[in-house]
């Protein structure tokens, strides 16, 4: 109820008018009072949902793999030999195939995110070029992911097969080589603007006071701006795996899709998504199935701590 | 210290200056090179025939991706209607609640869920929504979406209502309002360029995603708008037909890339331009 | 009417196990400039803090003993009302970006839903953008946003927005440390003017502004309130050792 | 406007107001010397609480400034030499006590002809006249007006040198004078001090207007 | 000795088509701690920035006129060697955040590749913390983080490391302003000792401050050097009207 | 140290040693005084530019120390209270100037008798042990000491009370001494002025450490 005391004091004394509608105005406060702790409620309601919801696809990937983990055990992972027909599973093809496409793709993209970084960080952090680096950059992740497949299946394999034949390897074109050259391209914006928000992020009096000590340029980046970003450098690179590790339509379009073991980079071969991705739909026993879910929750927990660790550092690095 | 030791530190630091340029301006081709094949295999392809027909069958030429397109459409709407108020109230709770317990997990599982591969979460709707009913559904495909949207609403909501001052919500709440109006009324339209940049890109990724289709909306020859039918969607028709041995199809998948390409740099752009434009100052 | 209208008496704040504001008894007279100085960290931003009750909204915080406004315990009104009669005024000038220099004026009003006439909705805009020496000189531009405006003006802005729910009584916290100094003396001119109608608490880093604007200081160190009198007399003849030592300078 | 602009003009009011008090005690003083007028003079007495009372508000107001303004440049030589003048004022005010208090003890009205031959009339009319000259100078912010202040001073030296011999004379030829002569010579020593007072007056005036010290630079020169 | 370390001659400075610092012609003697105030965007940042040649890392800034260092134009030199003799220490003390105590102080040499034997380094050391009078507050944790440091203590880190280089001159801009008034005096008492040794231009917003440490002061106004003379004339007897009316809070 | 304290430290040795002058002079000027020794006299009138000198500086430094320190509290009436002392310490070098101007225009010693009943002597010592004990109270910063220079002050009011009379009289028997009597009288005054100044002094001291008024408040009383 609206007492006196929940009036301006210098309305108490005056017109009737004047307390009446003071009065309302109080008791619309109450109102707001009762809506407010509602929408407190609703908010946290929607927090819990999304805890909810990472439980529930963790706890369904666990039961759905449960088949495949009694059958098989922990030995699983490191067989070699993948023959649904034959009814034995093992998944080393995969992951071998998974680490190296992403290690490779990594490799190569690294001085490219790092020079984009720098570049646009510190060299030149205003104006239109950099803009249009910027802008370019962003957009290569964007591309969806099925049109680097469909791409690099029509243009980039013919290329990497006539690179195969000139260097004297089997020509097959698709393989680990090439998805790893199109994941390259596509990782490539993760580190360089993450790199590149971290390097604007060194405060620019650091860098004064390097200058002011009669420092060069790349004295500056050498010294003060790639120290002081080396975490969140670091954790770029770091979500840039765990991007490459669970990409999967461009990897299943030119890796060759075979569960064979590769014996170079440049063979055909299969990662943990593509083979989930091409063989699910056909998987009628339920070990097959459920194998390929154990797969899904390798990959899960493998990107899941990966991703974790990044944003870890990230998170650090921006609360300092 | 002689005037030649600095000559040999500035020569260093062009050359290393030099060396950053070329690395830098070297991304640029692949996306160059894409877009140039794209658009000359695809714009060939592209008419209102193409736009308003369904595939052929094999061996016959011509046909469209009409439910490619309306599929896709019918699936991010729905994707987005379940996504996206779940997703802003979900950021508000955690820009609110800093250092609550709930909103650790909460924070947590955000993160998490930004890095499963999408392929997990087809994999997890399948066993939702569709071996349950036992049969492909569009709405199976809207949901793996809406999740895959989620991460990304729930963050960028949190990272702009995070930049904004604190100051602003005191103020606010100095001035005896009460907290769902600060929200409302101070706090989301402050931000609302960074929320709706936020949306803007997770329809834009959403568009292009393919594996969680795979198991769920799965696919569709023909024309359906029935959200318990399998659909089709313009990813899963560019992989099923890139994939296949056919010409025609290839042509078709070429078209449809161009679509979906053209569509998703559509969705980036115009974003950035209308975050910029509606870019508050603090 | 040398009347109180803020009084605490053993008031005791915290943060967490952190016991910053340490048994203060203060009785802060009607229309008076009252100055809160002190060196850093020594709880001045959090005792004004807790007279409007926005020191709740930090989590872990916590408080205890009397805070009267008028008599009545502060701590025993929803923090909404005490809000609405105890205005506040900020470090960096904040009006809402969002929304034009007129708006912001009555945004108390809006934001809160509560509907006027426009009439009176004119009426309060003028009545307080004249209160802060502000008509004039953005009466041309009521629908700009605040943001094109000085960083002086900006806060005379600010201090409209709270002046405009008819607050008792106005807590600045250090409400000039980032003006420059032509900024801060259009700010510092105000205080004169807004006292014939508002108690004003401020608090300042800056001696000689204290010394200016305020009819009594109170100095804090270290959480307690070591001395509490008219500001000539701190200025001139300070009773407690502390004092004299920090407002001359001498820090131990 | 600033703070310390009206303070400031608060304290030249109260500043003139002192000078206003001192200068009519000045001329009452001297009004009850010529009349012999004992209530004047009483009226004089007392009065010279409420020149004390000022001075105090005065060096109050100026502590307190200097202390909440920290004034600088112009408004700190103001104030310094606001306290200067305050305590010459304040002196000036003594004196007219003094002779008010000579009047209240005196048994009778001096002869005429010491006044005549002593000139002590004259000299304390151009006192009078040189303190009303600083106070318009200090009103009206004219250093030249102060400047002829220091020529008038030239007669009441002259005279107080003189007043020396000239009473010795006198008092050969009118022995029955000594203890009016011995007054007098007071009165004529503190009249020379009012000179003295207002041309230190008139220094600060110029010191806070023009940031010259002129204090002693005749005695250099 | 009272020789000028720098002289500027008609120096001009502006950002693009923004002409902000006019016709500037100043002589500053040796050893002697010189203070530049003035109104908010006047110019003294700039001024300051072009005597080391900080101004042109700013794209589209420029500068013309004579600006002289001992007698040899600045301008001729390379940014690197003038840059060495005139050290400079900024706004909010900045101690690189990856280093130690000990090779903060060290920075310079570090940066410039210059290899020192241990004993010249720990000399250096120890000499550069001593003389900002550091040294024992932190000899027993020279290899710890600098940012361990309090506000005070971190820039007087940052001082020693200008200090290290042996430079000429030790340019200041606004050193405290983001200090609490406890760490200000600590920074502020060892210019007097600094001076002994080198000459320091201290750009500041605090009037007091300048009267307080400088012994002669310049006063910018809108880009010109309207005044320049002993400190305790500027806040006396100031000749310019500008500056009568700035120093005494008269703004217009 | 805060440099502040460093300047009034040195503030403080200047008036010490302006103090120490003065005191010096007063002591001359009665050495003088008593042997008629014309050139100790001469001494002094030439001695009296320093003074003059010390005064401005002082004055000088204060305002310096306002400009650039901004004092409060303490340091404030420590400045005040300088700024005070100053200007009576001038004046009581000044009278010491005058005591000696007479020795040197005097044509004859004053006659024995003269001094006697005058008491002017003692009078002379008192002052000059009251401004000693001024000076220590403010070395020390006693205020014990400075509030004893009250009563030491009576002695001198009574003899400058009586001596009109004493005069008086001893001229009817002796009207040969009529010119000294005349100069006597100005230098009682005079120094019944330097027990005045010196209780001023004694009373700024007061104010500077106890933030205390005293100044005409036994007049209120
Ligand atoms: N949000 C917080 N959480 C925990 N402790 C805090 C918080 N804010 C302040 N404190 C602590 O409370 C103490 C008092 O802080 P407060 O902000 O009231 O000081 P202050 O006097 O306003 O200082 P300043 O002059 O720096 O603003 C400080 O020691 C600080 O460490
Ligand atoms: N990086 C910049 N680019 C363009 N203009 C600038 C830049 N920095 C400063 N200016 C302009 O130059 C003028 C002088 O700036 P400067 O920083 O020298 O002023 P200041 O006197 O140091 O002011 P403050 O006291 O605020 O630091 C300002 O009007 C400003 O608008
Ligand atoms: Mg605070
Ligand atoms: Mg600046
Ligand atoms: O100080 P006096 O009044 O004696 O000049």
């Amino acid at each position: 109820m609206v007492t006196r005391s929940d009036l301006p004091l210098r309305v108490i004394n005056s017109t009737p008018e004047a307390i009446l509608k003071a009065k309302k105005r109080a008791r619309r406060s109450f109102r707001q009072i009762r809506t407010e702790n509602v929408f407190k409620r609703t908010l946290s309601i929607m927090g819990l949902v999304i805890i909810i919801l990472v439980l529930g696809i963790l706890l369904t990937l666990v039961v759905q793999s449960l088949p495949s983990i009694k059958a098989l055990g922990l030995k699983y992972l490191w067989s070699k030999v993948w023959d649904p027909v034959q009814d034995i599973y093992g998944a080393w093809p995969f992951l071998l195939g998974t680490l190296l496409s992403s290690f490779l793709a990594l490799i190569i993209s690294i001085p490219f995110s790092i020079a984009v970084a720098i570049f646009l960080g510190e060299y030149h952090p205003k104006g239109w070029l950099p803009n249009f680096l910027k802008n370019t950059v962003e957009l290569i992740a964007a591309v969806p992911s099925v049109i680097y497949g469909f791409w690099g299946l029509a243009v980039l394999v013919p290329i990497v097969r006539s690179f195969e034949s000139s260097i004297g390897v089997e020509p097959v074109g698709v393989g680990i080589f090439s998805s790893s050259l199109i994941l390259a391209v596509m990782i490539i914006p993760y580190a360089a603007s993450l790199g590149r928000s971290m390097i604007h992020l060194v405060p620019s009096h650091l860098k004064e006071a390097a200058y002011g000590l009669g420092a060069t340029r790349w004295e500056v980046i050498r010294s003060v701006v790639l120290p002081y970003t080396k975490s969140g450098l670091f954790a770029g690179i770091l979500l840039s795996l765990g991007r490459a590790l669970g990409e999967t339509m461009a990897v299943t379009m030119v890796i060759g899709n075979t569960s064979l073991i590769p014996k170079s980079i440049f063979a055909p071969g299969n990662t943990m998504a593509s083979v989930i991705a091409n063989e699910f739909t056909e998987a009628d026993k339920p070990v097959y199935l459920s194998a390929l879910i154990e797969l899904g929750l390798v990959l899960f927990l493998v990107t899941v701590v990966i991703n974790l660790i990044g944003k870890k550092i990230i998170d650090r690095f921006t609360n300092e | 210290m002689q005037p030649s030791h600095v000559k040999y530190r500035l020569g260093k630091s062009y050359g290393f200056q030099i060396l950053t340029y070329i690395l830098a301006f070297a991304c640029v081709v692949p996306l160059i090179a894409i877009l140039f094949f794209i658009i000359k295999a695809g714009v060939t392809k592209i008419n209102w025939h193409f736009l308003v027909n369904i595939p052929k069958p094999v061996g016959e030429t011509g046909g469209g991706i009409a439910n490619a397109l309306v599929g896709s459409i019918l699936i991010i709407l729905v994707a987005s209607v379940i996504a996206i108020p779940i997703g802003i109230m979900a950021g508000v709770y955690l820009s609110e609640n800093r250092k609550s317990r709930l909103a650790y997990w909460c924070r947590l599982s955000t993160d998490i869920l930004q890095g499963v591969p999408s392929i997990v979460i087809g994999i997890v709707a399948y066993f939702w929504l569709v071996k349950p009913f036992g049969k492909f559904s569009a709405l199976s495909g809207s949901a793996a979406l809406a999740i895959m949207m989620l991460p990304i609403v729930i963050r960028s909501t949190e990272e702009t209502l995070k930049l904004l001052p604190d100051s602003l919500k005191e103020a606010a709440l100095a001035l005896g309002m009460p907290f769902h109006r600060v929200i409302f009324k101070v706090i989301i339209p402050v931000g609302v360029s960074g929320i709706l940049s936020g949306v803007m890109l997770s329809i834009a990724r959403i568009t292009g995603e393919t594996a969680p289709l795979l198991f769920t909306a799965f696919g569709n020859p023909y024309l359906s708008t029935k959200l318990t039918q399998p659909m089709q969607s313009l990813p899963l028709l560019i992989f099923n037909y890139a994939t296949s041995p056919y010409n025609e199809w290839h042509d078709l998948a070429w078209g449809a890339s161009l679509i979906l390409l053209v569509w998703v740099l559509f969705l980036n752009i115009f974003t950035k331009i209308v975050t910029r434009k509606w870019k508050v100052q603090l | 009417m040398e009347s109180t209208v803020i009084k605490s008496r053993n008031f005791n704040a915290s943060f967490g196990s952190n016991h910053v504001v340490k048994n203060v008894n203060i009785d802060i007279p009607r229309n008076h400039v009252i100055a809160v100085m002190g060196p850093s960290g020594c709880g001045k931003t959090t005792y004004l803090r807790c007279i409007n009750r926005m020191h709740e909204l930090i989590p872990g915080a916590s408080s205890s003993g009397e805070m009267k406004l008028n008599d009545e315990d502060v701590y025993q009104m929803h923090p909404i009302f005490v809000r609405l009669k105890i205005g506040m005024v900020f470090q960096r000038p904040n009006p809402f970006p969002n929304l034009s220099i007129y708006d912001n004026v009555i945004a108390g009003y809006k934001l809160n839903g509560i509907k006027l006439p426009k009439a009176e909705r004119d009426r309060i805009v003028e009545h307080s953008l004249t209160r802060v020496a502000l008509w004039n000189e953005v009466k041309d531009s009521l629908n700009k946003k605040g943001s094109f405006l000085s960083g002086g003006q900006q806060q005379r802005l600010c201090i409209a927005r709270a002046v405009a729910m008819e607050p008792e009584v106005l807590l600045f916290d250090e409400p000039t440390s980032a003006l420059d100094p032509i900024s801060t003396s259009t700010v510092e001119e105000l205080f004169h003017e807004l006292k014939v109608n508002y108690t004003l608490i401020i608090v300042t880093h800056n001696m000689q502004q204290a010394a200016r604007v305020s009819d009594k200081t109170a100095f804090f160190f270290m959480g307690e309130l070591v001395e509490y009198d008219d500001t000539k007399i701190m200025f001139t003849n300070p009773k407690d050792n502390r004092t004299q030592n920090y407002i001359t300078g001498r820090f131990s | 406007m600033a703070q310390i602009e009206t303070e400031l003009q608060l304290l030249k009011s109260e500043a003139i107001n002192m000078w206003t008090l001192v200068n009519s005690q000045l001329n009452k003083a001297r009004e009850a010397f010529l009349t012999f007028d004992k209530d004047l003079a009483r009226e004089v007495v007392l009065k010279e609480k409420r020149v004390n009372g000022s001075e105090l508000k005065i060096d109050r107001d100026c502590e307190n400034i200097f202390a909440l303004f920290c004034p600088v440049a112009i408004d700190l030589r103001f104030l310094l030499a606001i306290l200067k003048i305050n305590s010459n004022l304040e002196r000036i005010g003594d004196i007219a006590e003094g002779i008010a208090k000579y009047v209240i003890d005196a048994e009778a009205p001096f002869s005429k002809e010491l006044l005549e031959v002593s000139r002590v009339l004259p000299m304390y009319e151009e006192a009078v006249a040189m303190l009303e000259d600083t106070q318009a100078a200090f009103e009206k912010e004219d250093t030249v007006l102060a400047r002829g202040v220091f020529k008038r001073d030239d007669l009441l030296d002259a005279v107080n040198k003189s007043s020396n011999k000239v009473l010795e004379a006198h008092l050969k030829a009118h022995p029955e004078d000594t203890s009016q002569a011995l007054w007098l010579i007071s009165i004529i020593r503190r009249l020379e001090r009012v000179g003295d007072q207002t041309k230190n007056v008139a220094e600060e005036i110029i010191f806070y207007l023009e940031a010259k010290v002129l204090k002693h630079s005749k005695k250099f020169a």
